[in-house]
Formats: structure tokens, C-alpha cells, sequence
């Protein structure tokens, strides 16, 4: 008898039936999810990134293709945390699956009280904070590349839910190592690892920016090398579960990461290219289980082979 | 949300039909039963590689036999030269019909229809639909940069279309923009108030949404917006609301890409 | 009578006859230089990175092929300063453009040491610091995330020699201007930005990273929106000119980089896939001045547009 | 460094001659003029897109008519998918021929060839090459997965080859490797030493080379390598040299393809 393979995986006491999640900002709020297929399938969904009050989001030109890459100024558009809860979380709340906020604040004390507002809404599975977003003025990404202020924010999140908490951090830092392990001793329950990078576009027959907010953030397979480079290296500096993404277009791109150590994956980018990704992504892990007789993905999860060692397993060991 | 499908069709015909200009057509009997004038498909052209890596927004410019559907397109950049390399027989993905068709007018209304280059594309479709259930000619203006740029005369022909043809450069039909012969018209004593539906490069467009303010006529254009997912996913396709105050912006796949042209502020395009 | 454009820039002191160099690393040391066309049409030459003595480079695969990108792990594999000025520099020397040696130390003082010795060797007109490799074990990377560090490294070089010293930063940071500022007083002449991105691939199959080295440097168009970012950064930052590079693969890419304010660009990559790249960029900025009516490639360079006005001059202006 | 050209050449055929595996041919009378076997090319695949990125190796198959050159490639990934695709009249950016080719026999030496799947390809256009200055039957030991990926039979035997099949799963030819052929054949009493020509994946080259040193062998082996450029310039194509006092690394686009087995460190391989 050929049994199923077991894809569950546990990320800060929320079990996930696969490792397959939504990025924020990529999968939209709720009603607007295109039914190309069914999200209950989905490990967790993570909403579009909300925020105290509603944020009009930068003047367009937002995005632009880059080779390989998304550079977006969106701008952390969003109609606020309490019209999500009003409007959104209803349709939402009747999918099968953890519904993930990720949260962005202008000061630490938006932070704080949004995580407060959401400790009361049973149907919010975890909060993703979000302190690297390189597309707004104040907080986003600044938060993010202090370890100071990002264990501050954490800490506050923390103190205000008892719900998981996942720090979604910026790879333009230095040592993200740094600012992982930082967020970790603050009480984050897993990382999210990485947000987008900053670069910038320009139009050579006008001499402008092609973005109106001239930088924004690269997303898409462009970036992956690089998000699985940090990924691997936050894997070995802490010990709480790692969520990776970055340029994750198929099922091969998740198994690289899982490989290094990541214990879930997110896709971002490709959603918005072909919107069945995840799903598919969920079936080809399946199916890739099956014929390598894998029976349970955690015995992939950190299975990189490195000088014919096992790469350490990502939360299974000390710091190092 | 409207019905929207994503489907890989078969490429029936894929050829050129001016400079830089080429039709294509697939078959989908699905995408053609919901398809409505001033929809848009979002199509991938990467196939074997990531770059290009976002679909294509294209007008679904016409429906044939109920089951076959066409894009009309100009080579301007990655995407648009691999479509055009693209053989009968070869797979592509569509996802559509996608956005806000435009709002037919009433069987007794005078249309004007005003198309910038490949603006000419969701038009075509709509006079396609109009001609079938109304029996007046349709007065277009068609403008082109250059005569070699023109394409479909004809067929604007056989639908009835009363057409007055401009090129920038004068090399065919009359010298000088589109927006030219609106104010030499809109400048005429008009007898009927003609509801304008416009679609062309932004700049055109404002020209005549301000006209049709001073005229006060309706006018619907049809917008045009960097688009990563044409879903209203991905809020990358804002078009700033004249509005602002209920909804700072518009998403152009979403809410449009036809908007009234009150509903826009045209200011800031 | 039409004259044809001027398109001369003066880096440090250093006059070149066209804002395009060759980067190192992708163009060899002189007789391998591959005759798809006369290399005295260039603005200059960067000779593969030298390092005091030679290096054998890292075990293969030192090479892998990303989504718009290349990662390499070459590990500065050169035949060291010494063999390279006795063996390689009389062909070059033939060469009517300037030679620039990029040079790489274990040590701080080995960099001081390069330097004493290319100072008495005339044909070389400027060196460019490599502190920026992310592919060796000492040195390398590690001397340009620390500003400290890459100061030392500059004044050492700086005082041992009288030719224009150009600094080579690494993007891998939180805030490259720091880096940039700290080498500008230090004494650099210019500066360089930028060597290759951190990045890591791995083979699902063999559940082996793809490159022996498990991460390398990531280059190529992929990069080049993160890139052209840095480089309006440190622009913005230095009064000392920047040389551009990053995934410039034709004349519209080294556009946005001299639009920014790079004073020049270096062609990378680019250089593996089409051998003629860097004279075809010539060929081409040529005729867009031509096209343009543009009679000196100085009104293009900090000519980017942002709401109505025209971007500063990279270093015509004051710190900010 | 030999002579190496870059040139835009236009497809004259490209077709499936197996289960994912394709010839393609073009013409260039000067490459045809440079050509020797166990050269190769790099061939651009990208075109309108920058992904993939890089130009990808392929060995020189044969020459036709003297302006007539062949790769004979398998689809494995990307480049090779959309090399595939691409049809005759499409242009394509051809850089060599590039690397050392294969030094030939002298013309009392016995040869032996063996090759692994597309290893076949560069030995292919030796024996064409040796077909036309001696008359004697070339032995050769050619191995497959399976029947379905065998291909040039026919070709070979015009070629006077003395051929021996493997597949590896028995479904065509004697059941096994080449390298048990070798084995066998090594096993026997030699009257005369074979000079062994090999290419094919690495683990089989590693047991030839390996058989070579053991019964004292002369044994080339034509290597493949991750190669950026194929021109000698990045590097990144290292081999480890098997005396690496002189020479830690030798640079299989240069310093080969083709190689003497003992130049190489097999151990590291
Ligand atoms: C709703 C909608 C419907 C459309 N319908 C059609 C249609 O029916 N026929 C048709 O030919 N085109 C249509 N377009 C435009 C079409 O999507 C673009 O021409 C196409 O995406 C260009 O892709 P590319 O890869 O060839 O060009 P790119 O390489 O992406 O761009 C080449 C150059 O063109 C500019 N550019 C890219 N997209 C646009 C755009 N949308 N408007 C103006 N400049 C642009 C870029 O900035 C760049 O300078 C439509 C666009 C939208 C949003
Ligand atoms: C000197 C030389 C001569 C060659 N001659 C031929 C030839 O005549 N015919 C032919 O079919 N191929 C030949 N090859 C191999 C050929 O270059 C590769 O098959 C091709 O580059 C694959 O490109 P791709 O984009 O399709 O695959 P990719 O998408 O790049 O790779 C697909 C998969 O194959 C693996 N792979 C890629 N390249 C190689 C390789 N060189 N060896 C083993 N695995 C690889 C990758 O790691 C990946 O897992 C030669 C290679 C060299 C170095
Ligand atoms: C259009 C767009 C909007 C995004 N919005 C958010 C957001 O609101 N909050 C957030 O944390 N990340 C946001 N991101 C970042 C993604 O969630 C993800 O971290 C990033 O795109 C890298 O993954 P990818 O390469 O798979 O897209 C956004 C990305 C894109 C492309
Ligand atoms: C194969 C290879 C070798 C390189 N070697 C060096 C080197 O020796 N010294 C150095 O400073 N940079 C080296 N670089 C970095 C390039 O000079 C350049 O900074 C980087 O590749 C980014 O530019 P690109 O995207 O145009 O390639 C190397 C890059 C590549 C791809
Ligand atoms: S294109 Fe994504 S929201 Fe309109
Ligand atoms: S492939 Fe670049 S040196 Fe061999």
C-alpha cells in the first residue's frame, strides 16, 4: 500500500498541513484570492501587508520587469487593519487554513497596537511582521536593519498576542545573521527570510526613474540565489524555524530551500504570474515525495549534503 | 469578480500585418462565450525562460465564429518581439477576460470612437459587437504615426465604420492627430451629443477627456497601466481617482480599463 | 559638418578615451584577451585580479547559471602580481588604452606591498582595491563590510603609490555609503561600485550546492536593478567620481548608469557572453550622442530627471 | 590561440532524430574551414531574452560539403529546450571552434573509440575525419540508457565502424555499460595496444581513464565542465591538474576538451 506522504510541518506551535504559504502582497486579501483553485489546499495564506490605519500606497509608476526580476514601489497600499477585519477576514475565515496578518507600523507603538487588535480575532492564525518593507518613508525597512529597534519591535508585538509571532526580515543589511538572532532573543517564534531587495530602474528615453518613488523593492527569480544564500546562513544562527522565499517559481526552486533548512516556503512573485503556483507547488511536492519514497518532508528540510555531511537541521540544534 | 479562466490555447494564425504590427488568433471556445468588448487578456510569453517574466496585457480585439479570439499587436519590446516569433501550433497561456468591458451605448446614442494606434485594437471588437445589433454607421478617427503604421482600413470598412484616417506625417489620410479632427468636430454645431469612447497612448487620451469636459460629453476611455498581474492582485496598476477621497486610487485591471473619464484625475497622467 | 561626439571622462586624474572599461575577472590578462576586436578602442582595461602571489582558485564547479545571473566561486585563481608584470604586461602594454591591475591581499599589508611594487611599473595607470570578493576565505569580502577596514586598506595603498587609487566596494551591506565616504577620505580617487552579490544554488537532485564553494558572487543582468541603486546612492555621497557596473549587457544599461552619475561603466559579464560587448556599447553611445545631439557624454552623466529637476552631478557637488 | 570567429549563422535544419535528441546544421564556410574534431562551440540560445543567460558548449558533430557544420545535442534544461524549438532560416550566434580537438592516430596506430550517450557527437566527426585517410574498420563501444536514445547506427556503419551496442537496460544491443565492453575487450590478448578515444559523462571517463592507466594505455578523453564563456577567460571551467605543481587547475575550454587521461587528478573527479 502506497500511503501519502506526510508534507506537515510546525512553525511556532501552528501546525501546517504543507510548507506551501502565500507571501504577503503577492495573493491579495481575501475575496479578491482568484479561484483558480481552491486555498484550503494552501499550508497558510499570508495577507497583503496591513497597517493601523489605511495607506493610499505611492503614485504610479509602481512596478516595472527587470531580467528575471519584479521591482515594485507599491507602497504598502492597504485599507487598514480594521476594514480587513470587517471586510475581508469573513470571506477568508471560511478557507481551511492558518490566515497570517503581516503587520507594518510607522512607530513601534502602531506595531504594539495592532498586534493587540488582532490577539482578539480567533480567526488570525499568526502574525508576519513586516520591518522590510523598502517602499515607505518611515519604519518598513529602517526597522530592520537595526538589531536594537528590531528586537524592540518584536518585543512589543510579542508582549501584545499570544499568538506566533514571525519576523519578516530585509536582506540589505550587512549580517542579517545579526538582526535573525536579535529578533529570536525577542521572542519571534519563527523568521521570515527574505523581503525584497533595493534597486531602481531608469527610462533611458526620458531620464527618469521608471518608478515614480524612483527605488523600489526586486523581486522573482532575479533574487533567488541570493534569498537562498540568507537563508541558509539564518538557518545556522538560530534555532527557531526559518521560512524562506525569494524567486520560488516551482516546486525544484522550494525544494532548494527546504534543502538548506527552511522549514516552510513562501510564494511571492509567481502568484502573480501564474496564479495556480502554490498549488501546484503543493501537488509537485507531493508527487516528488512519492518517487523518491520520501514519507515525510521533514526528512528533507535542511538535507543539504555538504562534504558528504548532512547540512544541520534548521530549529533542531544550538547556535552556533 | 467576473468569471476568469487561465488556459494554454494552441496558436492558430500569428502573422504580420503592417510595420511592426501582427494579429494573432487561438482558439477557445470558453474565453470567447464570456469575452466583451474593452476586456483584456493577461498572456505569457516566457515559456522556456523567465525573462520576460510578467504576462502581457493585450485588448482582446475580436471574436470569430464564437470561438476563436484575436489580439492585435505592435513589436515594441522582449515580449512583444518572442510573441511575434511564435508559430502556428505553439502553446501559450492566457489568463481572461480580464477587467470592465465598456458600457455599450444606448441604441439611439451617437458614438464617437477615437483610436490612438494600437487603440484601434478593443475598438475594432466593440464596433464589431455594435454592428451587429445596430444599423448606423459609426464615426471613427484613427490616427497613426506614419502611413506604413496603418492597419485594418478595411475591415473598419466592412463594419460600417465612417472612418477619417490621420498620420502625424500627413503620409496618408489627413495630416495630424486625432485629437485635432475631436476639436474640428466637437468645434461643428452638433445636432446629437455623441458619447466618445477613446482608447490610445495616455497623452491622447487626457487631450480628449478635457475636451469632453468642456463639451460636457460622456466620454469612456480606455487605459493603459503597468501591469504585473492584471488580477487586482498585486495593486501595481494604480491610476490616481479624481475622487481621491473614498479610493486614493484605481487599479486599472480591476477597476477599469475602461474608466469613465470624470472618474480619473487627469492632472497627475 | 557634423563633429563626432566627445565622449572622453577623467577618473582621478586619469583621462579616458570612452566611459567604457572592461571589469576584472571578465576579460583576462592580456593574451588571452580574445581578438573579436582591437581593445585600444576602450577607455581601459581591468586585469583579472592579481593577489601578491598566485592562487590556484577554488575546486570546481566554480561556475553556475541563474535565472538572468551568473554565481561564480572562481576564488581570485591568478598567477600573482609578479608572473603577471614579467609574463602578461608586455602584450598589454602594446594595447593604446590604460591598464588598471585589480589587486586582492590576505593582509593589509600585502596590499601595500602590490601597491609599492606597481608603483614602479609605468605601463599600469591606476589600480583598482579589490575588498570586495566573496569568494576567499581572509581578506576579500570581509575588508569592505567594515568602513574601519576599508579605510586602512586604502591609505595603505594610497601611501605606497602616486597612481590613482580606485576603491571596489561590495554591495553586500546595509549602507555602502559609509563604506564609500570612509575610502573617499581615505584617499581613493574614485570608486568602483559594484563586485557581485552573496549567493548560493543548490542541485535538487544531488541535494549538493551547486557550486563546490556553496555560495559565490552573483553578477549579470539579474543584479543590475540592485546596482544601478547603489550607485545613485554613492553618487549622492562622494564628491570622488563612481564607476558603475552591475549586469550591463548593452548602451541603454550603461545609460541608466551613467544617467545616475556614474563617470564610467565597466562591462562584466557581459564580456563572457559576447566577447564584442564593450566595443559594441562604444560603438552605440556614439551613435546615441549623434542621434541625441549630445556633443559630450558629460551632459549625459547625472542627467537623470527626478520631478523636473536634473539628478547632481556625481562629483561636481558637495556631501549631503 | 588558435583562430576563433564569431558569427551569425542561419539554421538550415533542426530536427528530432530521437527521443530528445536533435541535429541541428547550419552553414558557415569558415568555420567549416577551422573545424577539427573534438573542437567545439558556444552557441548563444537566448535571443530575445537574457534568461538563458549564458551561451551553452556543444561539440562539433560534422562537417558536410565543406560549408555544412552539425551539433547533435540532447534537451536536457532550458538552453537546450528552446535550442529545439528554433526552426530553419532562424539566425543564431555561433563563437569558435573552440579548445584543442582530438590528436589523431598515426595511421598504423589501432584505435579504439567509446562513447557515452551524446559523447558520441564530437567522436562521431573524428571517425568521419579518419574514414577519409585510412580504410580500416574503426572499432567503436557505444553505450545508451536505452533503445529509445540510440541513435547514428546507420550513420556509423557507413562510416566503417565495427560498432558495439550497450543499453544499459538490455532493450537494445548487449545488456550493460560501454565500460564493461571495455573490460571484456581489455581482457583479452591484445596483438596490438589500442590509443582509446573516450567522451561521455565523467564516472565513465573516470573508469576508462582509470582501465587506460591500469594496462598501460594511451587513453584521450574528451571532458565537459560548467563553462561561462568558453574562450579561457573566466575560469570557471577548472579541472584539477593530475601533477598540480605546475598548473593547480586546467581549464577544460582551453587546456582541452580533450585531454591525455594522465594529465587529469581522476581522484577529485
Ligand atoms: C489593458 C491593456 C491592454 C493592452 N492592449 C494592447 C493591445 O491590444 N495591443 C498592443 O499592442 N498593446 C497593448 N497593450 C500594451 C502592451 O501590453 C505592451 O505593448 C506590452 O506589454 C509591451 O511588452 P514588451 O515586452 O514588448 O515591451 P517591454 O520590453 O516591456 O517595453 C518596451 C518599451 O515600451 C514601454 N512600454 C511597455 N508597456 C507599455 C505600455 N503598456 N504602454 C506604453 N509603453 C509601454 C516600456 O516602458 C519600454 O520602454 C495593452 C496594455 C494594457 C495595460
Ligand atoms: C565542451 C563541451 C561539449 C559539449 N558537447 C555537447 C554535445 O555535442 N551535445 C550535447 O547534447 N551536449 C553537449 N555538451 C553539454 C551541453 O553543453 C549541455 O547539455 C547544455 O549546456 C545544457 O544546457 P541546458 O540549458 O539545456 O541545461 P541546463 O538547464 O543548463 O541544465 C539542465 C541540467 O543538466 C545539468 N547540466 C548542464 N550542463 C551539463 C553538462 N555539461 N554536463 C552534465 N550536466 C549538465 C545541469 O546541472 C542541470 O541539472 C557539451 C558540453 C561541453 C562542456
Ligand atoms: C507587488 C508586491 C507587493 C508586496 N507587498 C508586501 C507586503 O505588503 N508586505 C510584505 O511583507 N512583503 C510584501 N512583498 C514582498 C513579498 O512578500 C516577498 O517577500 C518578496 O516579493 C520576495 O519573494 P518573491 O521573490 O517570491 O516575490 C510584496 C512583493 C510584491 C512583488
Ligand atoms: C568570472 C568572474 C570573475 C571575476 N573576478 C573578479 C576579480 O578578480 N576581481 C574583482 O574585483 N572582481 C571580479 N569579478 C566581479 C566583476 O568584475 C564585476 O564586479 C561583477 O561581475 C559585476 O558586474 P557584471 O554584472 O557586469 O558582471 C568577477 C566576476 C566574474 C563573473
Ligand atoms: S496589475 Fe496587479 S493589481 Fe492591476
Ligand atoms: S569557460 Fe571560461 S575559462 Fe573555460
Amino acid at each position: 500500500m502506497v500511503s501519502s506522504p506526510n508534507l506537515s510541518v510546525e512553525i511556532g506551535g501552528l501546525k501546517l498541513k504543507n510548507p506551501v504559504i502565500t507571501a504577503s502582497g503577492t495573493f491579495g486579501y481575501g475575496n479578491e484570492l482568484i479561484p483558480f483553485y481552491d486555498p484550503s489546499l494552501l499550508g497558510a495564506i499570508i495577507v497583503k501587508g496591513l497597517s493601523l490605519r489605511p495607506m493610499p500606497g505611492n503614485p504610479p509608476p509602481r512596478i516595472v520587469e527587470t531580467p528575471c526580476g519584479l521591482l515594485n514601489a507599491i507602497g504598502l497600499a492597504n485599507i487598514g487593519i480594521e476594514t480587513f477585519i470587517e471586510e475581508k477576514l469573513p470571506f477568508l475565515s471560511k478557507i481551511n487554513t492558518p490566515i497570517i496578518t503581516n503587520i507594518y507600523g510607522h512607530t513601534i507603538k502602531d506595531y504594539a497596537k495592532m498586534a493587540k487588535r488582532i490577539e482578539s480575532v480567533d480567526r488570525i492564525a499568526a502574525i508576519e511582521i513586516n520591518i522590510s518593507c523598502p517602499n515607505v518613508e518611515e519604519g518598513g525597512m529602517a526597522f530592520g536593519t537595526d538589531p536594537d529597534i528590531a528586537a524592540m519591535v518584536t518585543d512589543q508585538v510579542v508582549k501584545n498576542t499570544t499568538k506566533p509571532v514571525i519576523v519578516k526580515l530585509t536582506p540589505n543589511v550587512t549580517d542579517i545573521t545579526i538582526i535573525a538572532k536579535a529578533v529570536e532573543s525577542a521572542g519571534a517564534k519563527a523568521i521570515s527570510v527574505t523581503n525584497t531587495f533595493l534597486g531602481m530602474a531608469v527610462d533611458v528615453a526620458t531620464r527618469r526613474p521608471k518608478l515614480a518613488n524612483i527605488t523600489g523593492g526586486l523581486s522573482g527569480p532575479a533574487i533567488k540565489p541570493m534569498a537562498l544564500y540568507l537563508v541558509h546562513k539564518v538557518v545556522a544562527n538560530v534555532k527557531i524555524p526559518v521560512i524562506g522565499l525569494g524567486g520560488i517559481m516551482d516546486y525544484r526552486d522550494a525544494l532548494e530551500f527546504l534543502l538548506v533548512g527552511a522549514r516552510a516556503i513562501q510564494v511571492g512573485t509567481a502568484n502573480l504570474i501564474n496564479p495556480k503556483t502554490a498549488m501546484e507547488i503543493v501537488n509537485s511536492l507531493t508527487d516528488f515525495c512519492v518517487r523518491e519514497k520520501i514519507s515525510n518532508i521533514n526528512q528533507i528540510i535542511g538535507g543539504l549534503k555538504v562534504n558528504g555531511e548532512n547540512h544541520e537541521k534548521g530549529g533542531d540544534k544550538k547556535n552556533k | 469578480m467576473n468569471k476568469t479562466l487561465e488556459e494554454v490555447v494552441s496558436i492558430e494564425f500569428n502573422r504580420q500585418i503592417g510595420i511592426d504590427t501582427c494579429l494573432m488568433g487561438f482558439r477557445s471556445t470558453s474565453l470567447a462565450s464570456l469575452a466583451k468588448p474593452g476586456q483584456f487578456l493577461m498572456i505569457h510569453l516566457g515559456r522556456e525562460t523567465k525573462d520576460p517574466l510578467l504576462r502581457r496585457p493585450f485588448s482582446i480585439h475580436g471574436i470569430k465564429d464564437k470561438n476563436k479570439l484575436m489580439i492585435l499587436y505592435r513589436i515594441i519590446g522582449k515580449g512583444t518581439s518572442l510573441l511575434s516569433t511564435f508559430k502556428e501550433g505553439d502553446p501559450i497561456s492566457v489568463i481572461g477576460p480580464l477587467g470592465n468591458g465598456f458600457n455599450l451605448p444606448r441604441p439611439n446614442e451617437r458614438t464617437l470612437f477615437v483610436a490612438g494606434g494600437m487603440g484601434i485594437a478593443p475598438l475594432f471588437f466593440l464596433t464589431q459587437v455594435l454592428n451587429e445589433v445596430q444599423k448606423h454607421k459609426f464615426k471613427m478617427f484613427l490616427g497613426f504615426p506614419t502611413s506604413q503604421e496603418v492597419v485594418l482600413l478595411d475591415q473598419l470598412k466592412d463594419l460600417n465604420v465612417d472612418l477619417s484616417l490621420t498620420t502625424e506625417d500627413g503620409s496618408l489620410g489627413i495630416k495630424g492627430l486625432v485629437t485635432d479632427l475631436l476639436d474640428q468636430y466637437l468645434g461643428q454645431r452638433l445636432t446629437k451629443r455623441p458619447v466618445i469612447y477613446a482608447c490610445g497612448p495616455t497623452p491622447m487620451l487626457k487631450k480628449i477627456a478635457q475636451k469632453s469636459f468642456t463639451f460636457n460629453l460622456k466620454c469612456y476611455v480606455s487605459l493603459e497601466g503597468s501591469m504585473a498581474c492584471g488580477l487586482g492582485i498585486c495593486q501595481g496598476c494604480a491610476v490616481k481617482a479624481a475622487n481621491s477621497k473614498d479610493k486614493p486610487y484605481y487599479y486599472v485591471c480591476q477597476d477599469g480599463p475602461v474608466f469613465p473619464a470624470e472618474m480619473i484625475d487627469w492632472e497627475v497622467m
